[in-house]
């Protein structure tokens, strides 16, 4: 048991490990065209001195209401399933 | 009216969130408002997807860039920088099934909940996840795919753990949030892979400079298996019958659709993502093999349970094995055009009309189960039986429901079935015949259920036993309504909405060239 | 040690709960409304108020949990959501989620250069408001799931 | 040429994954997850780094060559998702601690 625990695991880590390995070397992405756009343009189009501010609210502020919204759902589901019992 | 259709992507997801936002403010003012609320705001839902559909299905995809100056300017730069939602016919037709069946459960649930408490929460979460589904099958944009893949699991794995009184459903929604989670970290680590590579999101802008290198496969084999862990195939369908069984049946019909999405998700990664790659029918393959899989061991597991839900569970496992079957066979031979316009076209074809069916004659069924359980209390079926008399109109909708999920004419299982068996056979007649045989031991498990919880002598514990209630009477009679429409005039959909909805999954080119 | 777990923890302790709470509100309160210009945000903001949540419940024991408003925390969650989904369908007119605010001149409007500067609090359209109402919603959604996981701990008894 | 803060994430991911898979406490199958879950945000903030940048933020910015902001909003979105379903997870664990008395996925069945 012991051992297909083992190799398992080996075999996980070889799978990641060798995407790791094609990735880009790090500290070099190999195109950035989206991200310079935002840096060059963020503070002429939002106001925002925080880049990434600006990418969380307006570029992409639908993710932002999503999540926004999961952590409104956590909350609902928690107040539901630890609510008292009725009896 | 223009104003609704040209927003109406945004629309479409934003009033539903915005109403199970304000939810817990409104049943401030009492119990029937609330439900007042959620069914209107599900209604408003609905119309705008109605009106959005016609739109997409007269004049093409509608793309719409949230936060541009225009809602057309998806890529001021020559790429996209804000999130795109995107609809073309294959959006629209889920987003359509998705909001009905949604607004069809809110319509049960009025009576059927009416006595837990908690119910402000109930339908807040109902009206997100309605929201999730929309949002997950309009968005043209990868990590905002994985936001409301996230939304879908927590907000449904809340409600599967409503009946919070016992252990079971607590245990059920514990799995069914571990492997959803697992699921969605799965699609966020190939996010990240193409993310890496190509500094893009956009499904439209990545799938047209995808140069399928050994990541771009990676991240494929990682989006098609967590799409497929989420709609519950079968070597990764552990979590479907605890969740099916133990939810709150309202729910389980809503996480019938649920699953639908996420099948929408595997399509739309598997033919407009990865669409251009030679290779690409493996994936057909792939699904081939798992829509065998599903169909006979859900339906071979479904005959041995004795409780009603879990046993419709499985067999809502094994009816994904069809579309999986279906839309897999299009998949594989989507590079050979012969074989695609002879029968791969009606393959797809009869797998998206199969997902438009199954999430109406499995939510039906699933209604006529609550109906039972609103009724008698029990889910066991050795303690039912003789509710024919007492239930006639329930019966009737049982019926229906029974007929159709084993495929007979002249309802709607019958005619997706048909178009599915006609074209796989000519793929490859051994499957045909599997398929076939699945659908007979579907029926045979069904008329058992029919048998012992309808027929029989009247038993005495149930001689109070009468009727439902009729806004439960109503969403039933809905869904079955259009299940006889769909099942005597197939043409009808076929040529409305599944025929242009096949037809935007195949043409890659279009979805691409709206964004870029 | 019944009166630690029951009743919350000695005099100190609760004092200076009590006199912390007001820099760890007032820093989460510069997080949050500069969020446009250093690092921080709604989100973040938002934890640091509610960590004063559990620190309280730390504090003065399991009881507290229960003293705490959930229906105004309740409220509170579900209005900084409306508001946001607000502000989104405000900038209705040309597009969900348009940044109506930015470089108008007005409220939040200030147009700013390309550049590194000093920051000027009034730029960014409404993301600062965003960040207000998702600072307000962050933090009474994290302190309803403290208190309720408290509070049933407490019935277990 | 290997890059090592992608080993390391992925030798976290692996950490994240024997937890999940292996261990039998729930407890400690979130905690599986939600180690997963760092560590993908710490392969997104890692993707997104460029030599010599600095923070996107323009306030006192020292020099204008910057990391990229994307996979940091990206980051933000996703602690905030993690978050959210780990409480989750943790009140069902709470739940089913309370009904059967043992947070072990074989023993729960015993207190029937």
């Amino acid at each position: 048991m012991r051992r297909v625990k083992v190799l398992t695991l080996v075999l996980l880590f070889a799978f990641l490990a060798a995407c790791a390995v094609q990735t880009h070397p790090f500290g070099k992405p190999d195109q950035t065209f989206m991200d310079d756009y935002f840096i060059q343009n963020g503070q002429a189009e939002t106001g925002s001195n925080n880049i990434v501010s600006s990418v969380v609210f307006d570029y992409r502020g639908f993710d932002t209401l999503g999540e926004a919204s999961i952590l409104f759902a956590a909350a609902m589901g928690v107040f539901l399933v630890l609510r008292r019992v009725e009896k | 009216m223009s104003f609704i259709v040209e927003h109406g992507p945004a629309l479409a997801i934003a009033v539903p969130l915005m109403a199970a936002f304000a939810t817990p403010l409104i049943s401030r003012a009492g119990g029937r408002l609330r439900e007042l609320w959620a069914v209107l705001c599900l209604a408003a839902t609905l119309v705008i997807v109605v009106m959005l559909s016609m739109d997409v299905l007269s004049s093409g995809v509608r793309v719409y860039a949230l936060g541009a100056s225009i809602p057309s300017l998806t890529s001021p730069g020559g790429f996209p920088i804000r999130i795109v939602l995107e609809v073309d016919a294959m959006s629209a037709m889920m987003g359509l099934i998705s909001v009905s069946i949604a607004l069809l459960v809110c319509i049960y649930s009025t009576q059927y909940m009416k006595k837990y408490q908690g119910l402000d929460k109930f339908y807040a979460l109902l009206l997100m996840i309605t929201s999730a589904m929309l949002g997950l099958v309009f968005t043209g944009d990868l990590f905002n795919m994985f936001v409301f893949l996230e939304l879908l699991s927590v907000s449904s794995g809340a409600l599967v753990a409503f009946y919070m009184g016992r252990g079971e459903p607590a245990e059920a929604a514990f799995k069914y949030v571990i492997i959803s989670a697992t699921g969605a970290l799965m699609v966020l680590l190939a996010v990240c892979f193409l993310y890496g590579q190509y500094n893009l999101l956009s499904i439209g802008a990545l799938a047209g400079v995808m140069q399928f290198t050994f990541l771009d496969k990676i991240a494929l084999v990682l989006l098609v298996s967590a799409f497929a862990l989420k709609c519950g195939a079968v070597p990764l369908h552990m979590w479907v019958s605890d969740a099916y069984g133990e939810a709150p049946v309202p729910v389980t019909a809503v996480l019938v659709v649920v699953s639908q999405a996420s099948l929408y998700a595997l399509f739309r990664v598997s033919f407009t993502l990865y669409g251009a790659m030679a290779t690409i029918s493996v994936i057909g393959w792939a699904m081939i093999i798992l829509g065998i899989l599903s169909m006979f061991i859900g339906v071979t597991l479904a005959m041995m349970q004795r409780d009603i839900k879990r046993l419709m569970a499985y067999h809502a496992i094994s009816q994904t094995g069809y579309m999986l079957l279906g839309v897999g066979v299009g998949l594989a031979v989507i590079g050979d055009v012969g074989a695609l316009s002879s029968y791969g076209m009606t393959a797809i074809e009869g797998g998206l009309f199969h997902v438009i069916n199954h999430a109406m004659y499995k939510g039906l069924l699933f209604l006529t189960a609550g109906a039972i359980i609103y009724r008698t209390g029990t889910r066991d079926l050795n303690k039912l039986g003789g509710l024919a008399h007492a239930m006639p109109v329930t019966t009737c909708f049982f019926i229906i429901g029974m007929l159709s999920i084993a495929g007979l004419p002249p309802f709607n299982g019958f005619s997706s079935k048909i178009m599915i068996y006609e074209s796989v056979f000519m793929f490859s007649p051994v499957l045909s015949i599997i398929a076939i045989l699945v659908s007979i031991l579907t029926l045979a498990s069904f008329v058992k259920v029919f048998q012992s919880a309808f027929l029989g002598p009247k038993r005495r514990e149930y001689k109070d036993v009468k009727e439902v209630p009729v806004a439960m009477l109503i969403a039933m009679g809905i869904l079955a309504f259009f299940i006889i429409l769909f099942g005597l005039l197939p043409d009808l959909a076929v040529q409305w909405l599944i025929e242009p909805a096949a037809k935007a999954l195949l043409n890659q080119l279009n979805y691409v060239g709206v964004i870029v | 040690m019944k009166r630690s777990s029951e009743s919350g923890m000695s005099v100190i302790v609760r004092t200076v709960t009590c006199v912390a709470a007001i820099p760890v509100i007032i820093f989460g309160l510069y997080v949050i409304m500069h969020g446009h210009l250093t690092p921080g945000g709604g989100f973040a903001g938002g934890a640091i108020i509610a960590t004063m949540t559990a620190l309280f419940i730390v504090a003065e024991g399991g009881d507290a949990a229960d003293r705490l408003g959930r229906g105004m925390l309740l409220t509170a969650e579900s209005a900084g959501l409306v508001l946001f989904a607000l502000l989104g369908f405000l900038g209705l007119r040309t597009t969900f989620f348009y940044n109506f605010l930015a470089n108008t001149g007005s409220i939040f409007g200030t147009q700013v250069p390309f550049g590194p500067n000093p920051g000027y609090l009034n730029t960014a359209g409404v993301i600062p408001l965003m960040n207000l109402v998702v600072g307000l919603e962050v933090f009474a959604a994290l302190s309803l799931v403290v208190i309720f996981m408290f509070s049933y701990r407490k019935e277990e008894q | 040429m290997i890059s090592l803060p992608f080993l390391a994430v992925m030798v976290i991911i692996s950490i994240g994954l024997s937890a999940v898979i292996f261990r039998r406490n729930l407890v400690k199958i979130v905690m599986g997850t939600s180690i997963i879950a760092s560590a993908i945000n710490l392969f997104l903030v890692s993707l997104g780094y460029r030599e010599g940048g600095v923070a996107p933020i323009f306030t006192g910015a020292p020099r204008l060559e910057m990391v990229l902001p994307t996979p940091q909003a990206l980051t933000l979105t996703s602690i905030v998702i993690d978050l959210a379903v780990t409480a989750m997870m943790l009140s069902f664990a709470i739940i089913i601690y309370r009904h059967y008395g043992s947070l072990d996925s074989r023993k729960r069945r015993l207190r029937e």
